[in-house]
């Protein structure tokens, strides 16, 4: 009885009387939804254009951030520090398309996802051995993010924005932006929707898989660098990061392996839906229930719709 | 010894110690190996996936209850039993089955059309055929009302002949069981059986063999049990063949070396035979059981050969490079250690390197890793060929013989073996070759007759119980082995009397790959002349290898080069002929390419890709002429049928070449 | 060209189907077991049995677990760390609650329990297939994980929070704790280990392991021929945990000796599926070649530069490794999808056919 | 066309019914309004133009599809939902247009996986993989090793159907259909991509199993030699609609069939 009613009262009474918490947890889970759709995006943008279940994506950001850093850390001013790390993703991309992509054209996907575990490993054991396993601060004023926090009083309390993720927000946003842009109105864009559609059909168009395969992955790159950026302007770059990254599969599950806005939406409702569940239900539990609730969302969540919020059902042939 | 004088078989009169000697008829035999070696494997078939055994034991009792069903259908003594079909235990059985009654199996070609089947059921008036499955059923039946005689047919393979009219059809297991149930019924019937297996003797008929005719209609050939049954004793003591043998049959069971391999030797000496599941698996089965003995006409062992060769173009270079050394080293060295000569002892070590590298593999890969004997026979097989597999340590032999001989005419004994002879006379056979060349044989083997054509009979048999082979040959007097050159009536003279074989002479130019075809004329001629085809896959290769440009076939064929080639290869005949005292005098002296291949479709081939000379000489005749006169080239235009069946004419000029004979090799052995 | 097959023929469908039809394998697979058992324990140093075998053993049953489920009856899973985690705090309380029944049977009795588990978290693979069942087998990962840290009742509230292995004995001879000698210990693992290789391999020649090859080559011509998929997919979901399972309880209880719950974090559930990956789907064999590769790498790595003069940091070698492993995926997956296990097979098939290639 | 069958026709009694099936995916009509009988122990086959949802209404027969409305009737017993695994238990087998064998698996064991139905030994045996396991596994395989004779195929029982040519696999794939022992066996296009002497060893393959199975079959075949050879009996699709139904001969001087089929297919 009394644990009925911590399930399912009690929270909400607290969420009535003390909305300023509310909005705060809402806000901070949006913020953690939409890192998670960040890189989420780099997922969709390589599923899209290559079927290819990239694994690696969660890596490739912990891998831009720490190049970045690690390049400043040289004495690099930091913009320049930058564009090289522009180019060492855009490398990333080019040599996985050659080394892994072209000899496994073909392949089943499962192959393919597989394969990206091995670039996951691959990186990891790379940039440690470079820059070392411990965390590191993310540059964040020489790249002129802000920094504080806004402490706006409302609902009879404070509810307080980090600068920095607002910042991030409005980033995030103009990135999806210019990226639906990208898709929609150039030529490349449009080939590569043609890609997803077939790959015969983008050959006919004219354009090699090679070439295209390339600038996803390097997309996906610029991705992970802003992701990475931003999550380490909030917290810390460390390779612990690679795990919470797979956090963005459950967003997939939720947005389905195609759809931008999936993305996008499917994050923000695991980012609430899990700061909520932690605020208000995971005390019940003894906490930390954070590492699996958006896994456990999405296992629900795939028995009822297994093609996702937005992917259409797929009817079996014979 | 002298070519006119009887060769005597060495071993003569050799002591029989078997205790089985005494059983003269295979159902007796059955009966002593069920009681001497009762739980020795007698019979294997792989069916269904898996190799079923019989022990002597068992199929005595199969075939016991097999006869005495047979008997409630009423098959009696001297009755006929066809049986029809591929190698299967209850086909052997029903063989001695029907003996065991005292009737006769009359094993007929499965693959024989009805026509030919209807001929031969008739001739023999068989009265029970015993068959595999529905395909024999159905060619039957189609021929049925012909055969007044016919009372059953009994098949093995139920499938397919459910919903058929079984008023006369029998299944095996339907005839073991009325067999079983009579046995089970009447004690009588056991001693019943046993008293008409006592009464068979060993002078009586039990079997007749039907020979596949290539000139008019086939004859049966009548075998008593004293026929075969001392054959293969014979031929086991020859051997050395013992109850440890493991032999495949696979071979029609109508040809009389199926009947002596895998019935007769096997129930003599008690060896174990095995039956393939399916003759496209005959090579795999062979290499599970791994044969002791085996039995293959040369074409067998030449695809093998080729097969050989063909996949090992297909291996690494290295590899590649390795199975030729050895293979090179094995055709050294091989033969002799095989021989047990004298080898330098470094030779041995590679020799021993190679056997675990390449020759051992190989023969497990053939399936022959555990060969005792090998025979080859019924042709001339390629000395290249024979030498291959002599070469790996395997004891391959060739042997001569005929139905009407049960088989063993001259086999070659171990350590005396030649590519070019086919052995001494075996145990208890006389050979003898007349003026004419002909080789005629004496033997415990000779058969009773031809069934129902005293004729026929009279003319293979002398009086004084000789049988004529229709063989030409001689006895090679370094080896005192018998060489057999050619079919008798082929065999001419030349002008000086010396005798002329055609065939030997084209056999041995066409063992030179280079060569396709030979036709050889010399009969009442001054001297002997060949016509050649080249092989345009062999010369064409060789053509590229030494950058001969040419457009077409009539082109490479006219080629000097390929005349000093082929040349090459004649006069290589030439001294091989001279070292035989008998065929010395019959050296090529000139011969000619052809400009066309000779074709079946142009009727210069027979269909089996046997040469017809006499037809090629009158289509020919200008060139004929011209290989006589001393004419060195000569137009010819001949009419030929093209693959689309248009006619057409090809005309050409065809160059002639000499050759020098070759110096006749001193005499050895002069006759007395 | 070892391989002399001429007179070994089968008379029975028992011969025929058994699992090593090959007097040759026979032989050879009697001396493998010759030399687990005689020679390693009576030669080797605690170095190698303890560090080397023991383990090398213990993950090529995980890997034998994971490979029933993904090569066999393909189900991807990112979940056997978690199951192994399973398989251990079971065996822990286990033993807690009933000190006295012997620990070996507990090792296996834990089986059951992530048995039970794989199975409720082998529902999904009803509805979905491929990286859509991985993501989900994550679910399974990341929440035992969490249970394990959070559930203190598991690790029976040790402020160590961690699973310390109590003492135990067979026939008075201690198998487990501190006392127990690494050799018993490696008797121990070896006898589990090859005993459920034996069974492992008799269900995947047997009906059930037809049927889970169906439903991996073709699901669909599989249900059509009346194979239930959901109870074919859990059943493999349940025998692959119960494998982990074991081999997890088997990690702590008679390698480690005491553990928390990172040992079982989602490193070690793609730890097990880079051993099969690049083992050899599908294949036992491809189990242990695999587990012997990534787990013996390290350990070549730490130890062979050294003796080579050249000083290498502990940490360093891990990342190499990382890289190394990351690359053999890769490699594998291009040049040899089935793995090492493919690899012996193209060998030992050309020696079966030496000296012609086919 | 083979007469004595057809005689005979009415007498049969009826193995499975379709009435007014209609099959729709996403609005798109594959099936509208069809009926047909399938009698014991004749070979039906079902014709028409590509697109004429013939596989279609294979999978709705072994219930891969489940129809839009109409009722289908087996061995008497109507159903309404039915799982494909139920349809196999209730003895409908089937074959594949493009061949849907276990690839990794050898010959024999496709064809032991067909009698996974009939196996029922449990988990606890086939880990001993002794006893009574290991009797049932010998029995089968002796069951399978009759297909395998059957079928012609000895020579490649061992080996991976993946290496195998088209035809074989087509057998194979047969072969697997019929370890199931089934009633009605559904072969959709068995010969397609066949050269002449394949398509006559299969066509003998599929009479042998009528006539020695008393299997009732029904096939889906382009070759209309084939299908007039084989069938009692022709239904012919188009674009979801039946047009005609009846024997070889009334199909193939039916107007509507000339038009819409033979018409297309010359």
């Amino acid at each position: 009885m009394d644990l009925l009613y911590k399930i399912f009262l009690e929270p909400f009474v607290q969420m009535g009387t003390a909305p300023d918490l509310l909005v705060q947890t809402l806000w901070e889970g949006m913020v953690g939804g939409m890192l998670y759709a960040l890189i989420a995006l780099g997922f969709v943008l390589i599923f899209k254009a290559s079927g290819v279940f990239n694994f690696a994506q969660g890596i490739m950001v912990v891998f831009a951030a720490l190049t970045l850093i690690g390049l400043h850390a040289q004495g690099i001013p930091a913009f320049v520090a930058l564009a090289l790390t522009i180019a060492v993703m855009f490398a990333l991309a080019w040599s996985v398309e050659r080394i892994v992509l072209r000899p496994l054209v073909n392949q089943p996907d499962i192959i393919l996802f597989m394969a990206t575990f091995g670039i996951t490993y691959f990186l990891i054991g790379f940039g440690e051995l470079v820059f070392g396993g411990d965390p590191k601060t993310m540059i964040t004023e020489e790249l002129f993010l802000p920094k504080g926090s806004w402490d706006i009083k409302m609902l009879g309390g404070f509810v307080s924005l980090q600068k920095i993720d607002v910042a991030a927000a409005i980033i995030a946003s103009i990135m999806v932006a210019v990226l639906s842009v990208f898709f929609s109105k150039t030529r490349i864009g449009r080939a590569l929707r043609a890609v997803a559609d077939s790959h015969k059909a983008a050959l006919s168009v004219g354009i090699s898989l090679e070439q295209i395969w390339v600038i996803v992955w390097f997309a996906a790159g610029l991705v992970a660098l802003v992701t990475g950026i931003m999550w380490g302007a909030r917290s810390n770059v460390s390779f612990a990061l690679e795990i919470i990254a797979l956090k963005a599969l459950p967003v997939l599950i939720l947005g389905g392996f195609t759809s931008i806005p999936g993305a996008i939406v499917g994050g923000l409702i695991i980012g609430v839906g899990e700061k909520l569940g932690e605020f208000y239900w995971g005390p019940l539990v003894g906490g930390g229930t954070d590492s699996w609730f958006a896994f456990v969302i999405a296992l629900i969540f795939l028995m009822f719709r297994p093609q996702g919020l937005f992917g259409e059902k797929i009817i079996e042939r014979v | 010894m002298q070519a006119d004088s009887p060769a005597k078989g060495e071993h003569g009169a050799a002591p029989v110690t078997d205790p089985g000697a005494t059983a003269d008829t295979f159902p007796k035999l059955l009966i002593h190996n069920a009681r001497t070696r009762a739980d020795r494997p007698a019979i294997r078939h792989k069916d269904l996936g898996i190799w079923r055994t019989w022990t002597w034991a068992e199929i005595f009792e199969n075939v016991r209850e097999f006869s005495v069903g047979l008997e409630t259908l009423g098959l009696a003594r001297g009755d006929k039993l066809a049986v029809i079909g591929s190698n299967r235990p209850r086909l052997y059985w029903a063989m001695c089955a029907a003996q065991g009654l005292g009737a006769v199996p009359v094993p007929i070609y499965a693959d024989a059309v009805a026509e030919e089947m209807a001929y031969v059921l008739e001739h023999a008036e068989v009265t029970v055929a015993v068959v595999e499955d529905q395909e024999q059923v159905d060619k039957i039946l189609s021929i049925s009302g012909r055969l007044t005689g016919l009372t059953f047919i009994v098949y093995d393979e139920t499938r397919g002949l459910r919903d058929y009219d079984h008023a006369r059809l029998k299944s095996i297991d339907g005839v073991q069981e009325r067999g079983r149930d009579t046995l089970a019924r009447d004690a009588a019937a056991a001693s019943r059986w046993d008293a008409s297996v006592a009464a068979g003797k060993g002078g009586d008929l039990a079997v007749i063999l039907y020979t596949s005719g290539t000139t008019g209609r086939s004859k049966g050939v009548m075998l008593s049990y004293d026929n075969v049954i001392i054959s293969a004793r014979n031929g086991n003591l020859f051997d050395r063949l013992d109850a440890d043998e493991e032999i495949i049959a696979y071979l029609p069971l109508a040809w009389v070396g199926d009947h002596i391999f895998s019935y007769a030797q096997s129930y003599v000496a008690g060896f174990c035979v095995n039956c393939p599941e399916a003759p496209e698996t005959v090579a795999e089965d062979r290499r599970e059981i791994g044969t002791t003995y085996a039995f293959a006409p040369p074409r067998i062992y030449e695809n093998l050969l080729t097969l050989t060769m063909v996949r090992m173009e297909d291996a690494g270079a290295v590899k590649r490079r390795m199975f030729h050394f050895f293979i090179n080293h094995a055709r050294k060295w091989g033969e002799k250690i095989l021989n047990k000569e004298p080898v330098p002892l470094w030779a041995r070590l590679v020799y021993r390197l190679g056997d675990i590298l390449v020759y051992g593999p190989l023969k497990n890969r053939f399936g022959l890793t555990r060969i005792r004997v090998g025979y080859t026979a019924g042709e001339a097989i390629g000395p290249e060929i024979f030498r291959f597999y002599r070469a790996l340590g395997i004891n391959l032999k060739q042997l001569y013989g005929q139905t009407e001989a049960s088989v063993y005419i001259t086999a070659q004994p171990d350590g005396e073996i030649y590519a070019d002879t086919v052995g001494k006379p075996n145990i208890g056979v006389d050979v003898k070759i007349d003026d004419t060349g002909e080789v005629l044989f004496k033997s415990p083997g000779v058969f009773a007759g031809y069934y129902k054509d005293p004729e026929k009979t009279a003319e293979a048999k002398t009086p004084d119980g000789w049988v004529r082979t229709g063989d030409a040959g001689f006895f090679d007097p370094k080896t005192g082995h018998l060489k057999i050159i050619d079919r008798a009536k082929d065999v001419g003279k030349l002008n000086d009397g010396t005798l002329f074989a055609p065939k030997y002479i084209e056999n041995k130019l066409k063992f030179y790959p280079n060569i396709r075809e030979a036709v050889a004329f010399g009969d009442h001629c001054d001297c002997v002349t060949v016509m050649l085809n080249i092989d345009l896959a062999a010369v064409g290769s060789w053509a590229e290898r030494n950058t001969v440009a040419y457009g077409s076939y009539q082109e490479l064929a006219g080629h000097p080069l390929v005349y000093d080639m082929i040349a090459k290869h004649v006069i290589e005949v030439n001294r091989s002929l001279a070292e035989e005292r008998v065929m010395a005098g019959a050296q090529i002296r000139r011969f000619l390419i052809l400009h066309k291949e000779l074709d079946a479709d142009d009727g210069e081939l027979t269909r089996t890709q046997k040469v017809r000379r006499s037809f090629i000489a009158e289509r020919y005749e200008p060139l004929v002429r011209a290989l006589y006169d001393d004419s060195t080239q000569a137009d010819i235009a001949t009419e030929v049928t093209f693959e689309d069946g248009r006619k057409g004419v090809i005309a050409a000029t065809v160059t002639i070449r000499d050759v020098v004979p070759a110096p006749v090799a001193p005499v050895l052995g002069k006759a007395a | 060209m070892l391989y002399r097959e001429a007179g070994q023929y089968k008379t029975s469908y028992q011969a025929d189907q058994a699992v090593f039809p090959l007097l040759q394998d026979r032989v050879g697979l009697l001396v493998i077991l010759f030399v687990a058992y005689v020679v390693i324990p009576l030669t080797g140093n605690d170095f190698l049995i303890n560090a080397v075998m023991t383990p090398f053993l213990i993950f090529s049953l995980a890997a034998i677990g994971l490979n029933l489920l993904t090569g066999y009856t393909g189900l991807l899973s990112l979940g056997s760390g978690a199951f192994m985690g399973v398989g251990a705090y079971a065996c822990y309380k286990l033993t807690t609650y009933f000190p006295d029944v012997n620990i070996i049977i507990w090792i296996v009795a834990s089986g059951f329990v992530a048995a039970l588990v794989g199975a409720i978290f082998g529902l999904p693979s009803l509805r979905i297939k491929g990286f859509y069942l991985a993501i989900a087998t994550l679910a399974a990962q990341f929440f035992l994980e969490w249970s394990f840290t959070r559930v203190a009742w598991l690790y029976n509230h040790n402020v160590s929070g961690a699973i310390e292995v109590p003492q135990r004995t067979l026939f008075g001879v201690p198998i487990t704790g501190p006392n127990a000698t690494a050799e018993t210990r490696y008797l121990i693992v070896l006898t589990i280990v090859v005993g459920m290789t034996w069974v492992a391999s008799n269900i995947v020649h047997g009906r059930i392991g037809r049927m889970w090859m169906a439903v991996r080559d073709m699901d669909i011509a599989a249900e059509l021929m009346g194979i239930r998929l959901l109870p074919t997919k859990l059943l493999a979901f349940a025998v692959s945990s119960f494998y982990c399972g074991v081999a997890g309880a088997m990690m702590v209880f008679l390698w480690y000796g005491g553990a928390e719950s990172t040992v079982f974090s989602i490193n070690q559930s793609f730890t097990i599926l880079f051993m099969i990956i690049i083992g050899g789907l599908g294949s036992l064999l491809g189990a242990y070649l695999g587990a012997a590769l990534i787990f013996v790498l390290p350990i070549v790595l730490r130890f062979v530069p050294p003796k080579l003069g050249i000083p290498v940091h502990a940490a360093t070698v891990e990342h190499i490794t990382f890289m190394i492993v990351g690359a053999l995926i890769i490699f594998f997956l291009i040049v040899e999808p089935h793995g090492l296990a493919r690899l012996w097979q193209i060998g030992k098939q050309k020696l079966r056919v030496w000296p012609f290639p086919y | 066309m083979r007469a004595p069958a057809a005689g005979d026709q009415a007498a049969r009694e009826i193995l499975l019914s379709m009435e007014n099936v209609s099959l729709s995916f996403g609005g798109v009509n594959a099936i509208s309004d069809v009926s047909f009988d399938i009698r014991k122990g004749e070979i039906c086959a079902i014709i028409g133009p590509n697109g004429a949802g013939k596989t279609s209404m294979l999978n709705v027969i072994n219930g891969f599809y489940t129809p839009r409305q109409g009722r289908i009737t087996f061995k008497g017993v109507a159903r309404a939902k039915m799982r494909p695994y139920e349809a196999a238990e209730r003895g409908i087998a089937r074959t594949f247009q493009n061949v849907a064998l276990f690839r990794g698996m050898s010959a024999l064991d496709n064809i032991m996986a067909g009698r996974t139905l009939k196996m029922k030994r449990g988990l606890l045996w086939q880990m001993l993989r002794y006893g009574p396991a290991m009797a049932e596994e010998v029995e089968h395989r002796r069951v399978a090793e009759e297909i395998i004779d059957f079928l012609h195929i000895k020579d490649i029982r061992k080996v991976q159907v993946g290496r195998l040519p088209y035809g074989l696999q087509k057998r194979v794939e047969l072969g697997r259909a019929l370890a199931m022992e089934p009633e009605l066996l559904l072969l959709d296009e068995p010969m397609a991509g066949m050269n002449l002497e394949e398509k006559e060893d299969m066509s003998r393959f599929v009479l042998d199993v009528n006539q020695h199975f008393g299997t009732t079959i029904a096939l889906i075949e382009h070759d209309m030699g084939v299908v007039m050879d084989l069938s009692d009996r022709v239904v012919v699709l188009d674009h979801g609609v039946k047009i005609a139904d009846g024997t070889p001969d009334e199909v193939k001087s039916d107007r509507n069939v000339i038009d819409a089929y033979l018409g297309v297919a010359h």
